[in-house]
Formats: C-alpha cells, structure tokens, sequence
C-alpha cells in the first residue's frame, strides 16, 4: 500500500447505504484548555523535565528583554518579543526529537533557539543582515517566515516528502492566532489531514494580531475547532502552563510519528509587550487586561510548582537567572560588533548559476564600490554595518 | 472651523485627510483592512477614521489579504466604495487572484454593467530598512493587469489629490503609496487643497533642456536630487513625474522627450521585467527619430530586494543616474 | 450598536477567569443527511411546492440534456451538466427571494435560470460569446464564476454592505466539494461568520472535482463539519431530496435575514454526467457507483412522493414533459442563430473611460477590419458568429 | 525494448515523455498537481504517470493551487524534485505568493543553501476558443519575479529537452506551455530524444536578412507563417524564438538585431507592460546604432483575454506581423 492510499474516505453513498462517516466526536477539543500546573497531576510531573523547562523559560524572558534592548540601541531594526509566550515557544520546541524539523512564524525565535541556532544568528533577519541568517539544515529549522501562515504547507510538504522516504520526521508548525485566518493556513490543515503527514500545528492564541483581537478574528468556539472541519484531532491548551504545552506537544508528535497523522493544537496565552518594539499597545488595549494576565506568568506558574515540590532553591534561581545573564551578555557583546556583509553575495545566490544578466550588474556595483574605495580610501565592500 | 494655515503636512497626514474628506463627502466611501481601525494602520495612515465615521465605515478585518479584497468586490457590487489597505507590497500577493480575476476584469466582463470602484492602496517600495517582503516594488505585476488603474503620489499635495480622484474613480486603482515618503514634508493647505492634475497625466516637476528623467513615486526626489547635482556637470535635466503607470501619458512624456532628444526612466523596481522597459519602448517606438541615444533604465537590480544593510547598493541614487546620463552619446551630438 | 460591535467574542481570558466558550454542539451537522422524501415528514410538504418543485426539475434536467447536445453541435463550446443535481440547483434558488442574490459557481445554470435569467442569456459565457452575458442586476444574480471559490468573497462582502446599508437582503453562494479546499473558501467563511453576514453557503457535493473523488480532497467527517471551525451552524442534507433541500435552505436564508447570520449547507448529491462534454468520467470511476445513484434520482424521489400522494397523474407529468421540450426547442432553435458580436466592444468597457493607448488600439482593429471587408465585400465586424 | 522509428509526435506526447523519463532517472521527481494522476490531466499531459510510478510519485492533490506549490516547497526542502501542474494558466494566480515570496526567493534567502528544484507548469495563452481564465498570457508576472527561471517551448523537441532540463535545474522553472501547440505534431524520436541547446539560449529557426521576428511559445508558428508569407513582398525574415524569456540570451538576440538591424517582436501577451517591452528596450540599449527603424511589438491587446467568439481579432496573426515589419521605416535605408 502506498503512503497515500491511506487517506480517510468520506465518500457518501445514495440511501439506504450511507456510508458512515468517522465521529467527530473524538476530534474535538476539550471545553477548557488542558492544564497541568496547579492541578494535582502537577506532582506527576517528571522533576527533571520541570526544571529544564525552567531555566530555559528564564532564558527566554531574558533574551526577548534583552533583544528589546537592542533595538532601542539601533542594534536591531526590529523585535517581536513573546514575553508572556514563552512556555509555548519553548515547551514545544523540546517536544521535538533533533531530527525533526522546526517552522517558525516571525515571532518565533524563541523557539529557533531552542532548536539550538545561534541566538545572534537567530537575529540576523531582524538586525538588517541577510534574511535568514542561519544554514535550516544544521538544527533542522525553516527559515523564520514574515508572510503569515505561508510556512504552514512548507511543514506539511516536507513532512510529508520524510513519510514518503520512509523517515519518522516530525514537522512542527507554528503559527498565530491572526495567521489562521489566511488561506494558506487552511489549505496546509486540509493537504496534512488528506495526506496524513507527521506534522503538527501549534497555534499561539496570544490575543491580537497586531491591533485585532481575537473576537474580531473568528466566530469559532475556539481555534482548536477547526480541527474538526479537516478531520483531525483539535487541543487547547494552557499556553503559559510550560508542562502542559510540554506535554500536549509531545504526545501530537508521537501520534504523528507512528503514523496517526497531524494535529492542530491550540495554546491559549497572551502578548506582554507591544507587537514589536515600533508598536503602542495603549492605542488598543487596556493596562486591567495586561495585568490580568502578568499574574498568570508562565514562569511564576513553574517557579510556584517547583517551589511547592521543593525542587527549587535560593540557589537554583540564582544559577537559572545567572545563565541567562551570561547570555544576555554575550549577546549584548556579539550584536555590538557590526556583521560582516558583502554586497557582491546580493547577485551569488539568485540563482545557481548567475545569469548574464546579473554578472553585468555585478560588475557595475563592483565598479561603483572601487570608485567610492578610491574617492574615501576604504576597502571596497568588504564590510558594511549599523541597523537603521 | 478652526482656519488652518497652510502649513507643512507630511504624505501620510495628507493621505489620511484624503480619505477623511471622501467619507465626509460619500457615505458609500468604507475604509477595510488590517489594523486600519482601531490602531489606525501600522503607518497610522487611517489614523481616526474608526473613531470619526465608526468601526462599520473604517474596518479591522480578518488577517487575510484575498477575503479582505473579495469581500470589497461584493461591497463594491453592491454600491459601495471601498478602500482597502495592503499591510505592506508583499502582502497584497495573496489578494492577486482576486485582483487580477475579478477586480480588473469584472466592468469587462459584465460590459459595463457591474463596475467596482475599489481603491487598493498599498504601501510599498524600500529605503525604510524594512526586513524581507516589507520594501518591495511591486508595479510590473499591475501594469501588467489590463483593467486597473495605477496610480503613484509623489508630491504631498498629489497625495491627496490622486487619492481623492481614485476614490471617485469608478475604475478599480491600485494606489501605490511609497513608504519612504510618508513622512515628506511640503506645505500645504488641508482645509483648500488645491486641485491636481488628473490621473492619467504626467507632470513636468522641474524643466530643463539637456535631457529628461522619466520617474515617479519614490525616486521622484533622487531625480531632483540628480538634476541638481548635474548643474555642477553643465546638464540641465528635465524630471518628470509620471503619476499614473495607467493610464500612461503618452503625449507628455513624448513631448519632454521629443524636447530633449534623450531620456533615462528611473525607478527602484527590478529592471528587468519592470515599468522602464514598456517605458523605454514605448518612447522609443513614439519617438525614434528624435532620439540622440537610446533611452537608458537605472533601476533595482534585478535581485530580490536586499537585506536592510545593503539595501543603499540595490537602490537607484544620484551617481548612477548620472553615470546612466553621460552615457547618453554626448559626443555624437556634434 | 454598529453593526459589526455584534461580533461573537471569544477571547480567553488568564484562569479562573476562562470565559466560557460558544458550545459548538449546536453548531454540529446532524450524523445523517437531512431528507423528507420518502420519510413520515413528506406527508407534511405543501403540494403547490411538490408540485413546483417537480416541474422545474424536469425542466432543469431538459435544460441540461439539451446543453450537452448542444455542445455535440458546436453550438456551445463547452457545458458542464449538473445532472443528478438539478435539486440543488432549483430548490437552492427557489428558497430566496426576489431582492436576494445568487453567487453561482460555474456549474450552476440551472440556479441562474431558476432566478429568471434567460436560458440563453444564461449560456452566454459558454458558447463563446461574451463573458457574463446577463446583467448581474436585473435578476440579481453575479457572473457565473469560474475561478473556483473566488465568488464566496464576494457574496459575503454584498452581504455585508446590504447588512450595513439596512435591505434584508441575503446571498446565497454556491461552491463545489472540490472548491472548499481554496483559501478562499475559507477566508470568505471566517469573514461571514466574524461579520455576522446574511450569507447562506451551499455545497454541492457531488463527489468529484473533475476526477479527484472526495477522499482525497478531505479527511473531515463532512463538509458540512467545517462550520464549526467558523463558529456557524453546519447542516447535512440529502441533495437529491428537493423537498429537503429546499426546507433547509429557506431556514437558513430566514435565519441570516433575521440577523442570525451565516450558515454552511452541504448537500450530497452526485454529478451523474461526466465533468463536461470534454470529460471522459470512464477514466475514474465505474459504473456501479453511477449506478446507484442514479436509482436515486432527484426526479423520481419527487414523482415516487407525488404519486403517492396522489399529486401526480399522467396528463400532469405530460403537461411538465411538454413544457420541458417547448423551453428544450426555443433554447435548440435561439441557440442555433449565431450571437452578434461587436469586436469593439473589446476596448469599450475595460476602463469607464477608454485611454488613449486602447483608443489607437481600437482605430487599428477598426482599419484591419474595414480593409478585410473591402476585400471580402462584408460588414466590418458586425457580427461574428460560430463556437469552436 | 521495442524500436520505435522517427515518427510524429505532438508536443504533449513530448512533454509527457520527458516527465515519464525523468522520474525513471530520478526517484526524487515528483508530479503533483489537480487530476494529474488517475485522470492524467486535463490536457492528459501526465498520462500513465501515476500507473507507472504509482500514487506516490504523481498525486492527485486537493483542490488549491497555494497548497499545491506550498507543500512542493517543503517537499523540495527535504530533497525532491517536485514538477507542478497548474491546470490553466488563470488558475496559478491563487499561489502567487508562494511563488514570489517562497519559490523565487528561498535559495537567496538562506545564501544558496536551500535551494528549491521546483518545476511549475503553467499550460498558457488563447487560441483555443477557451471560456474566461482559460487563455491567460501570465508570462510578464513570471519574467517581472527575480530567481524563476521563465521557459516555453515552441517545438516538440524542445517541449521534451527544455523540461528535462527545467526538472533538472537546480532552480525553480516556470515552465510555460503554449496550450494551442498541445497538438502541434513533430517528427521526433522519443526513444533518442537529440539533446537541444541550454536554457538560456534562443535559436534561429528561420534565417533571414531584412529583419529579424523575435518570438516564442505560441506566436513561433505565426511568426514562420508570416516570413513565409514576406517572401512575396520581398522581404527574407529572420525567425528567432527565444525559449526562455528568463535567463534572457541578449547576445543571440543582439547578433541576430546587430545583422539585420530591424526588428518586430511578436506575442500574444498584452502589449502594455508585457514581455515585448523589455525585449525592446534592451535591444534598443545595446544595439541603438545598429537599428534603421525602432523596434516594434505585436502583441495581444491590452483588455482582459476576449471570448472565444473574438479571439482571433486579439491574437497577433501574419498580417498584424506583416503590417508591423511594413512599418519598419524601408524608405530609410537606402
Ligand atoms: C500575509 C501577511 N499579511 C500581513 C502581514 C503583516 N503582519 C505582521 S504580524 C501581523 C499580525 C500577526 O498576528 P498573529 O498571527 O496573531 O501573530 P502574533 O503577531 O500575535 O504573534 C501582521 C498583520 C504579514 N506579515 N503577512
Ligand atoms: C481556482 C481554480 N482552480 C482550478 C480550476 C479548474 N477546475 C474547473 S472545475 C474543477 C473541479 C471543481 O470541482 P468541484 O468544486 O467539486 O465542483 P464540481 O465540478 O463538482 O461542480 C477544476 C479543478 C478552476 N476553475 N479554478
Ligand atoms: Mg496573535
Ligand atoms: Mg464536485
């Protein structure tokens, strides 16, 4: 049997054969977000995966500050910070195995990171360097997209083309909550449920998209439902409950991975900051709701846990926020040093070959940059610098 | 009325007036698209509309550039004028079937019967240090639409006076505002602006004798920049200013042209497969005899528009465009 | 209150405070197709309307057979039939009214005539001549459209501006199984539902979109599942039950008018004629499955129920044969004078003021034609005449 | 293996071929599109593919062209050759963005290490009495899109040769085939398919000194008929068909130009904004003082495709060809 003829088959039949169709029952969400955290299976939750998750979340609020710092210095032209995010950035991003792939939204480099890119190279797109920055082959990690939910049937095709290579790859596809109601996002939910790829959709319900908030984004009873509409299996989750996410994930990319196709999860969280540092959050919402939701912090939420359990000191924390200063910093440092571009590598990769064409325009911005090397006695080309 | 002197207004205060006074003037004028409402759209270009005519006149809509353009098309049929706003020029890609199938084609196919007075403004162009799909110059692709019309301020007071004439327009536009120029300043008077020339003419910006430089929109102020700096070269350069792609200025542009005997068509889009080919050929078909050298394009390279940091290499600047104009023969003249 | 403050509101709010969502239980379509037809509830369906209904079905299913024949002629260029369909197609545009519009997909004549389009006019697109043919206004009816999925947008969009403008008016949208795959199917449905729009979508599933049966264009439980995912009702009716189709149809149509928004129908029914003339169904699909569905007819449902009734004698069924072939003969013998064509309307009607570029363009094809008919002694372009 | 002699073929038998043989070549070809497998197309281009390789390998995908290329992309990213069919030339539009945002740009994007071997083909042009959207001239999007590859056929030799090459490419490829050539017939060995130039290259397929036809795709037919029919008013025309409008061979188009020093160039594509304006002005560019008379285009109108019941009025047939080369400014020279 071939990968595709196991696709499920709704196939109507004329009365009196009615074909049954499956349930949908079981594809539904729950009517609460799945949560762990505060529950009683909290203290079921494996000591060691708790505190990983917790100097990582530490980590993470500490880069998205630091990344905002940096754009207040002109070292970053731009930052969407997930502050507030972060259990779902990360949580989910350790749900993967190394040799599955990662498709982050622009907001995701949280979650880039966590696959193990570079946290500088992480930023290379938002600093004014060349787009992607980072080799996707290295950690497995799509280039992080701008276009909204356009990197949704990228994970669906090359979960797929691993399936049909015989290879147990998972795809994890992130998206948010604006970017469901694009196109793109349906067609990616309809091709992974036809195909049954090994993917899974992670949609961060923080809210807003930009200025929008959610109710002016859907009708639905939640994202989680449109699950149903494609034939798979919808969650909600607690997005600020990091083991939850933690959990949730994992067990979608084991279905997944066995074979039992995609599933769309939603994680209910919330934007802290402005949509990017350019953005005024004032002009389209209140400081109550902020506030409502800086007391359900993903990191309290675990600190509370671990604490409770006693499987958290004075010292741990300590160590947890030293690493992360430890980060900060380097990453304060390495972003002050200005990247190294070529202008020539604008024509290089265009295509594999270059063109005629282009061999001629190279020549002439090569020309311009020897004339200007001459006039100021630079070096032509070999370095440019500074974000706007 | 407070009277308001005329004063310097930026492009974007001018767009948003435009808009202002069209809904003022025409309740069927409805402003749609993505944080236009409440936040006022991300350059804050329809900043107050929502809170001046209400969330049913100026709308936030779903995140989803084809539903925000096919809804238009429905409204549109149904007597209203609607104004949609791309977020940015790369985010207006997933509306093209809508606009390519329906919104320039439907007058046609309905022989007149179902026009769609739909006005798609979109920000575009780079030289604001925009990440990727944030800058680029999207034109070739309208152009290229039979059916739209497609229009480009350059000037602060054509921002509002094209934009004004587009809403009216009973013809889909495609209103290509560039971004780098939304915070220009002119002076100019919001409560009697004055009128424009109308869409569908070019506009001579700065006369001159040895040689015209055909551009619009963005590279509008580095062809005057140019013009200027040619003066210290003994070049007097004309600088028109197109305004409209389409309907495109046959006659005004053949008569600098035909003035001036040589031409460089300026613009920040790709070369090749961009506005300065039909451009360059079309003066060159209209005009051959009176060219002293062939028309010649300073463009973008034809590359995918460039990482921030090396986005000043890619884009057209004084020294190319005058390297492009001494290549124009000098000495063949005589 | 504007008319879009009235927007559902899901918008989750940090624990304990979870707002409670919309159940989505009353949004589920029912486990089977609605039918009457050859129910207990048929008893209960008005005569007129059985009586109408039947009347006009044989006339659609005359329509369609003298389409196909018309193509074998070379009178039409192409024709995709809706046989086997004819009671989606006329009970679907029977449940509106005058002032409301039908957005038909390019298979749905039978709807557009059953609004009041002439026939021909109706086939204007399809056998050569002019694109749209009739005029949108008169019968409120938009172009047929041929890009798939494409019209849903739109009937939202006409919805919504009734909506706003204060007319009762509804849209009915039209689109195949195969077109609820687009993103703009999905888009048009999302902006519906967040907009509360006085928009009913039909779904006619007929199991194919050209060759590519159901399975592999969905994994849902139904189509009509979909709906939840927008937070509108979804209902499943037996497409071939007339009776049915028009019940649930006029409910919905109440319900948008009434301000309760949109609602997503799935009709299941069959295309029991190949895709169009060109189509050779043989390629994909076996005759038993015709077969069966043909042994439910949308015609014999409503004479098995007339007939039971005793609503139906033979001088009835004659007088609705015969009405059928006086429409099957005007539609043979109009279709069989060739339309007048006026190659300068090429340029007339592209922009509401022709430019000066296609003014030149038409004093050229103005001057090639008179210098043809100089040649040949003929009129310069007054007629064109003959599909290919 | 049975022998098969030289014998006619059509180009879609041609291009089927060249499909069937590169998935045999090569595991990692994939054919993907909307009734590509069980049915073999609309134009049954795919034929047998999906029995002889099986579902997997050419697949019937859902009904959404976005889906379509955005899921190829990914399938690329993990090492396949994916080869797309859009089913008409209209029906591409819903995945532009994919395509300019993602296709065009991935390999620049990650500095040449993601590279997308996708081949997109587009069935293309009028002439078939098509209903709406069913004869689209899309070229000028594709050529306007820096990092595609734009190629159409003109012959059954190279419909087999330039999409073996295409699915080879490292590149993506738009590949454009003329619809109305489908059944164009050609002798031509499928069991030894003779190698054709690069893409890149354009060909002279008919040599001539008064003037030079520059053409491709659909219009080369035409074009030949129309150098036929110049033979009677003394005119001996050159035939050049491009064969890839991207990468774009200026040095056979301006050694052909540079030798006879008049040219027309000929498509079906709207005149305004499309492919003919480039070729022009780049012609006119490097070979000003070769030119007796300005370069002239024949091209479709500019107006949405018309029905089929006035088509031939819009296509550019030997007349309007020779018309134009009558006005290539003969008393001129001599
Ligand atoms: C196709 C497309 N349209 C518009 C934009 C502009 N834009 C960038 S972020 C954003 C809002 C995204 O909201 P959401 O999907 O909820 O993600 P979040 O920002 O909340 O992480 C918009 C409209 C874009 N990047 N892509
Ligand atoms: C956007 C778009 N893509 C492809 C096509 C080509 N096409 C015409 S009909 C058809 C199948 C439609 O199937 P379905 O939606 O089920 O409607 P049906 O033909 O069964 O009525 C296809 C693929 C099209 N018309 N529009
Ligand atoms: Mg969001
Ligand atoms: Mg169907």
């Amino acid at each position: 049997m071939t990968v595709l003829e196991q696709r499920g088959a709704y196939r109507p039949s004329p009365p009196p054969a009615w074909q049954p169709r499956m349930d949908p029952a079981p594809l539904l969400p729950d009517a609460e977000p799945y949560r762990v955290l505060g529950t009683e299976s909290a203290g079921k939750a494996d000591p060691g995966l708790l505190r990983r998750l917790y100097a990582e979340l530490v980590r993470g609020r500490r880069y998205n500050v630091q990344a905002t710092a940096l754009t207040k210095q002109g070292r970053l032209a731009v930052y969407p910070s997930s502050t507030g995010q972060e259990a779902c950035e990360i949580a989910a991003a350790l749900a993967l195995e190394e040799r599955d792939w990662l498709f982050p939204s622009y907001r995701d480099t949280l979650a880039v990171v966590a696959r193990g890119v570079d946290p500088v190279e992480a930023l290379t797109l938002l600093r004014g360097d060349w787009h992607s920055g980072y080799d996707p082959y290295t950690h497995r990690v799509a280039p992080l997209s701008t276009p909204l939910a356009t990197q949704l049937p990228h994970a669906v095709g090359l979960a797929h083309a691993a399936r049909l290579k015989g290879d147990d790859v998972v795809a994890l596809a992130m998206v948010g909550d604006g970017g469901t109601s694009e196109g793109d996002f349906h067609e990616a939910m309809n091709f992974a449920a036809v195909w049954q790829a090994p993917v899974v959709f992670l949609v961060q319900n923080n809210g807003f998209a930009i200025s929008v908030p959610l109710a002016k984004q859907t009708a639905a009873p939640s994202l989680a439902h449109k699950a149903v509409g494609y034939g798979m299996p919808g969650r909600l989750v607690d997005g600020n409950d990091a083991v939850a996410v933690h959990e949730v994930l994992s067990e979608a990319v084991r279905h997944a991975r066995a074979g039992g196709g995609p599933t769309l999860i939603e994680a209910v969280t919330y934007r802290i900051d402005a949509h990017t540092n350019a953005d005024d959050a004032t002009r389209y919402r209140g400081d109550a709701e902020v506030a409502a939701w800086r007391a359900h912090d993903p990191i309290e939420l675990l600190e509370r846990e671990l604490t409770a359990r006693g499987l958290l000191d004075e010292a741990a924390v300590d160590a947890a926020r030293q690493d992360a200063e430890t980060m900060a910093a380097s990453l304060r440092e390495r972003m002050n040093r200005d990247p190294e571009l070529n202008p020539m590598d604008l024509f290089d990769h265009v295509y594999a070959e270059t063109t005629a064409q282009l061999r001629e325009q190279r020549a002439l911005l090569r020309a311009e940059l020897e004339a200007e090397q001459e006039q100021h006695g630079e070096e032509p080309g070999a370095r440019e610098g500074g974000a706007r | 009325m407070t009277t308001v002197a005329v004063k310097p207004a930026t492009m974007a205060q001018a767009l948003t007036r435009a808009m202002r006074d069209a809904m003022a003037a025409d309740p069927t004028v409805h402003v749609m698209g993505e944080d236009v409402g409440t936040l006022g759209g991300v350059f804050r270009v329809t900043d107050g509309l929502a809170k001046e005519f209400g969330e049913d006149r100026c709308t936030d809509t779903p995140l989803a550039e084809a539903g925000i353009l096919g809804t238009a098309v429905g409204m549109a049929m149904y007597g209203l004028r609607p104004v949609v706003e791309m977020q940015f020029d790369a985010f207006a890609y997933p509306a093209f079937e809508q606009l390519i199938s329906h919104v320039s084609r439907m007058r046609n196919r309905t022989r007149g019967r179902m026009p769609l007075p739909i006005t798609v403004r979109v920000p575009y162009g780079g030289g604001i240090g925009g990440v990727e799909h944030h800058s680029d110059s999207s034109e070739a692709y309208y152009m290229a639409t039979p059916g739209l019309h497609v229009v480009t301020p350059a000037t602060v007071a054509d921002a509002y006076g094209l934009l004004r004439q587009a809403i009216a327009s009973d013809d889909p536009v495609v209103f290509l505002e560039p971004k780098r120029l939304y915070w220009s300043k002119d002076t100019w008077n919001a409560e009697q602006p004055t009128d424009v020339e109308p869409i569908g003419r070019a506009v001579v910006r700065r006369p001159g004798s040895s040689a015209t430089l055909i551009t619009y929109g963005p590279s509008l102020p580095v062809c005057l920049e140019a013009a200027e700096a040619a003066r210290a070269e003994g070049w007097d350069l004309e600088v028109l200013d197109l305004r409209s792609l389409v309907p495109f200025d046959d006659e005004t542009v053949c008569a600098a042209v035909r003035r001036t005997g040589r031409a460089v068509v300026v613009h920040e889009s790709t070369g090749f497969g961009g506005p300065g080919g039909e451009i360059a050929a079309r003066i060159t078909e209209r005009c051959f005899h009176h060219l002293e050298a062939p028309v010649l394009r300073v463009a973008g390279f034809d590359i995918p528009y460039p990482p921030p940091m090396l986005e000043r290499h890619h884009l057209p600047g004084v020294d190319r465009i005058l390297d492009a104009v001494a290549r124009l023969q000098w000495e063949a003249e005589g």
